[in-house]
């Protein structure tokens, strides 16, 4: 059976808004090289190199944006949106508001995040929930070829800064290029779930906001995203050998975050471990607690997140970032609580 | 096409009542915050966006209110914006560092530097949509120091985007002088950037305008883009209630409070050797001063280009009575309550 | 009696500093005029001006400290770190994680932050939870002169970076500059016991990650800092006429967050408000509903933030912003439920 | 003191040997993520770090290896630490990117452009503690683009801080060709900000050492910066692994996989005009020719500054073994296990 890739399958969504919406432009560094295909069948006006000024060119999509365009740009690494951030920050997350809501920028903002391949502490961060703290722009992680398609296709129809976050263990040219590098025999946690689907993807959007419930289980939600979504289905998997039914929820997008369906699942469980590989103070888990906590939930809490700098060794690393050992422990904590 | 001095003057001049307006409410309290207004730059404003029309685009920076009246902007929802009403241009929202005008292609930021990336978008949008249409950044010479900027001057370059980029030189920032924290001299840097740049006395409009009449094919043709610097006085200062400024009309009142925690300051044990604290002292209390010779050294823009008008005084009469009475009515309507 | 305000509070606490430690420099925009006590005191080589270049003067001051100074360097903005945030992020924040434990950044950001005096969205920003969600550098946010001083000396002892919030309704220079601008007859939300305290100010300092119980109270706990704290101060005080008790936590420190003192308070009051004028959404709010989960506490809980971009008109942004009536109603909404 | 060609050598080739045993690690598995190796850039490092003594700092890029190896950092603790051993240099936790030596006032940073502030920081720290001492900033010639590393030009003038940027001009941005991104002369460039500049053949070691030599006086004087481009070709390409430079060393096994999924999106219905597509799907094959004639363009910088030595040819062989034979026992201590 033929298949997809992830990277690829986000390719071919914007491949296929390109062909009919000639305002859609691809651009960063690097960009004709690494999608090679939309280079070869749109050319080099549409699918730009760019020069390593990563605060001019996001600042560049913004305005291109407001003036007609709708800017597919890529920042190469999460780790490096903090050269270039006041553009989201200050201008395309605010335009809306700072103008009476009579101007948008419909823009995409691609990026390569996490880490499990040993590239270092800047080169394998998340920031997810760093950036949903700024409020007026759309935040998503896919964990899976077809959500990732269906998310971009959102993107791409969205009426603001979208910024679409692509996890390097699923994205397989990204983990050739950084992690593998054309040597055989190394060994990844790569969710083979995650990283291709059957082809052909189906052709429907993803709502932004709308998480997933991708198991059901009676006695624990686990919560997470991207590459964490399959640790924790991996727990679920070993809980139940014990007779545990845990539910997962995958959340997709961070910003919209989907608190109907937390409180929902949550409701019924009244255990919740949140799996979020970006940093775990002030982020995306605390913000799930506070959701509940607002909606009179009382539940049993735990996180799995990285605590500090994720260093570069394999086994350092490998223990820093959340894995299925770490949300297995969670998981009996908050059972046994 | 060549400059109407007639045209200029008048937008200059309207851009003028119109900002000592805001002055006026801002001392009442009627606006809160800030107040950057561009008086003493109209000349290289007016200069240049005469010169632009539909499909142009406008990168502003915090002295966003001239570029957009001599736009066109409506006034009254213009100020009604800087007065933080509803019925504003931004619903409010946005203030004078943050004024948007879509249909003028128009957009201000408070952050320096950023009209110069967002101008890059804006040209790169023209040159995908609208060729010959051109984006201009305007911003002061401080900001050549900020990053994204500069990075926007190669990328300019690099994608051979319309991008005029127009830097409004009073030497000041806020309180630093600016060639004190400036290396080398700023057309060399652009040009060194690789874009055509040539420099011109922003207090005189038409030359202004001259200058940009002749930049502009090299961007309309689709070659990339250029740079203007042009030299000017902010003649209210940095903000309105700019200490420096203040210092020099009231000195007494100003300087007065400062002087016993600075003294003492300068005399506790502990510190520089003598000298350095002496020249300290010195520069604080000559800056002031320099600021505002600074200002007198440069003519004011509007006289300037009055003078070429008097050749016909009846006519300027006319068109400064018309210009205070449009003013006022603006000022005005904005006032009114809406129901 | 006389009296020292909020920012003379922190420029004593750095002169008396400068005098003993000469490696120690200030550097940033406007600083001679702005700081131009330490200027007249310390001279042009260890008071500087700097090019409006953040990106470049923030990342020397990371090399500065590295090679021996302690620098203290002044942005004028939280919503300005934006164009220079990879310094912190990606340097100061990581240096000690990277190099093993060999290497520190010890350094202050100085940094005016957050709103009230109708400057728009890009100058009233907070920030600090945004800051915060970094693992590598403290984040302090002083509610009153004494407070300031006392976590000044600490920054200043510190062994790695720390960022220095100070509200600009309570540095009087800084709303004289940007709000009042040398009118008279305006009126600001400026709380009198955050402004200015007694002199001589203690000479102590404050410890890092110290929250300090300014009311204490039985049947609920507001938590804020910075000028938060005199707005649920007033709360507390309004509550108090109605016959109910509420105690309110200064926490001084985002990051390190006192969490113990949190637990505490909370476990007795079982109730618990957080007042912050950072966004609302992953950041400190959920932070504190996170800590509090963790503990094993289910408290009722409500937070008063600032939920979208700050408007600039001043009646858009006291609503905002969060204020006395919304501390008061989220009070009232814990208290009933 | 001129550049002693035998120590220069000693260096290069120390650092050649050490990056060839690392990439053969690499190869095996034992060292994780990217790497880039300093190969081919050893004339610049070696022409540059030999002048550096005790208080002197450096700031690294991605390719911090060389320098560090030059400037006397412990090689076995070096290689652990790119091996992620607890008992490595930063305790396992930084990788080729991120090495840092507090004794040597060093540190890399994986970040494009980082290199500028932070020896701007280093320089200041100079400035204040150490008069005389100098700071280098080692970046690729792509970085200067990045606006952190721009305004890090322009603070070095405008604070007179002894800053020495190098910049190692390979022409290529991993795959993308950087005149094609950058405006004008990086050369021009450099000068515009204020500070002499001076261009080097960076595949020859001793003339950049006398460049260097050259150079410094100025920055230990205290006079400020100064700016040193110096050509050179990463012979490694961009990082192990670089698909552009496999294109060429194994055309068949790298472009077969994909030429099917290209063809197929250049002959998909919508998209750009024939002429477009074509323009691109010959971009895409050529540009690895490019890469690969361009590295063929310069001579390989030890080559070079071994033919100066051929005079000696049994201090030469003896060097050569000493260095091999160093090399080896580092690899091998650093690869036992600790107790
Ligand atoms: C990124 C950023 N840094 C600092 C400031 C504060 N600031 C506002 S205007 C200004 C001076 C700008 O000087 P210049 O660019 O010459 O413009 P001018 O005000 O003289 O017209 C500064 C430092 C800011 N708004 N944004
Ligand atoms: C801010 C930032 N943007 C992008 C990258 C990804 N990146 C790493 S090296 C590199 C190319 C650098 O080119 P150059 O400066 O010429 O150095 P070279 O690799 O050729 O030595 C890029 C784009 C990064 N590490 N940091
Ligand atoms: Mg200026
Ligand atoms: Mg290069």
């Amino acid at each position: 059976m033929s298949s997809v890739g992830f990277a690829e399958a986000i390719d071919d969504a914007i491949a296929e808004r390109m062909a009919v919406d000639p305002a859609i432009l691809v651009f960063g560094e690097d960009v004709q090289l690494l999608r090679r295909n939309l280079y070869a069948r749109f050319g080099a006006e549409r699918v730009r190199n760019a020069p390593i000024s990563e605060a001019a060119f996001l600042g560049a999509a913004v305005g291109a944006a407001m003036a007609g365009l709708r800017p597919v740009v890529e920042i190469m690494m999460a780790d490096f949106l903090t050269v270039a951030v006041d553009a989201l920050v200050n201008h395309a997350a605010k335009l809306a508001d700072f103008s009476g809501g009579s101007w948008g920028a419909p823009m995409v903002v691609r990026v390569a995040c996490g880490g499990g391949y040993g590239d270092g502490g800047q080169h394998e961060q998340s920031l997810w929930g760093w950036l949903a703290h700024i409020p007026g722009m759309a935040v998503v992680v896919p964990s899976n070829p077809v959500d990732a398609a269906g998310l971009m296709r959102t993107a791409l129809a969205h009426d603001g800064p979208v910024v679409f976050l692509e996890h390097k263990l699923l994205a397989d040219n990204w983990l050739e290029a950084l992690g593998r590098g054309g040597r055989s025999g190394l060994e990844f946690d790569v969710p083979p779930a995650g990283a291709r689907a059957a082809h052909p993807l189906p052709a429907n959007r993803v709502a932004f906001g709308r998480a997933s419930v991708v198991r059901s289980g009676g006695s624990l939600t686990l919560v997470s995203l991207g590459v964490g979504v399959h640790q924790a289905l991996e727990a679920a998997e070993a809980l139940a050998e014990d007779g545990i039914s845990a539910g997962v929820i995958d959340l997709r997008s961070v910003s919209p975050l989907d608190r109907g369906c937390l409180v929902e699942q949550v409701g019924q469980t009244g255990r919740v471990v949140v799996v979020d590989e970006d940093y775990l103070r002030f982020g995306l888990s605390g913000e799930i607690a506070a959701c509940l906590l607002e909606a009179g939930l009382r539940p049993r809490f735990a996180r799995v997140a990285t605590e500090g700098t994720i260093p570069f060794a394999r086994h350092l690393e490998r223990s820093a970032l959340p894995n299925p050992d770490r949300v297995m422990r969670a998981c009996r904590q908050v059972l046994s609580s | 096409m060549p400059a109407d001095p007639w045209l200029i003057y008048r937008w200059m001049l309207a851009s003028r009542l119109f900002e000592q307006e805001v002055a006026r409410l801002w001392h009442a309290g009627l606006v809160s915050g800030e107040m950057h207004l561009g008086t003493g730059e109209e000349g290289i404003d007016a200069g240049v966006v005469t010169h632009l029309g539909e499909g142009d685009a406008m990168a502003l920076d915090h002295r966003g209110t001239p570029p957009l009246l001599m736009r066109g902007a409506n006034p009254v929802s213009l100020l009604r914006e800087i007065l933080g009403r509803e019925d504003g241009l931004c619903r409010g929202r946005g203030g004078h560092m943050h004024l948007f005008i879509p249909e003028l292609l128009s957009a201000s930021s408070g952050i320096v530097g950023a009209s110069g990336p967002m101008a890059a978008g804006f040209a790169l949008a023209s040159q995908q949509l609208r060729p010959g249409r051109v984006a201009v950044a305007f911003f002061g010479e401080a900001a050549m120091n900020e990053g994204a900027l500069l990075e926007s001057l190669n990328l300019a370059v690099a994608w051979r985007l319309p991008v005029l980029f127009v830097c409004k030189d009073n030497g000041w920032s806020i309180t630093t002088h600016s060639p004190s924290m400036t290396g080398g001299a700023l057309l060399a840097r652009a040009r060194a950037f690789g874009m055509p740049a040539a420099d011109v006395d922003g207090t005189d409009a038409l030359a202004v305008s001259a200058m940009t009449e002749a930049l502009l094919p090299h961007l309309r043709q689709g070659n990339g883009p250029a740079f203007l610097l042009a030299r000017c006085v902010h003649l209210d200062g940095h903000f309105l209630g700019d200490a420096l400024l203040e210092a020099v009309r009231r000195p007494l009142q100003v300087l007065a409070p400062m002087a016993i925690p600075l003294a003492r300051s300068a005399l506790s044990r502990h510190g520089a050797r003598f000298r350095d604290r002496s020249h300290a002292v010195t520069d604080l209390l000559t800056r002031a001063g320099r600021a505002s010779s600074a200002a007198r050294s440069l003519p004011d823009p509007l006289d300037r280009t009055r003078r070429a008008l008097l050749g016909d005084p009846d006519r300027l009469r006319m068109l400064e009575a018309t210009v205070a009475a449009e003013v006022r009515a603006v000022v005005d309507v904005a006032l009114e309550e809406t129901p």
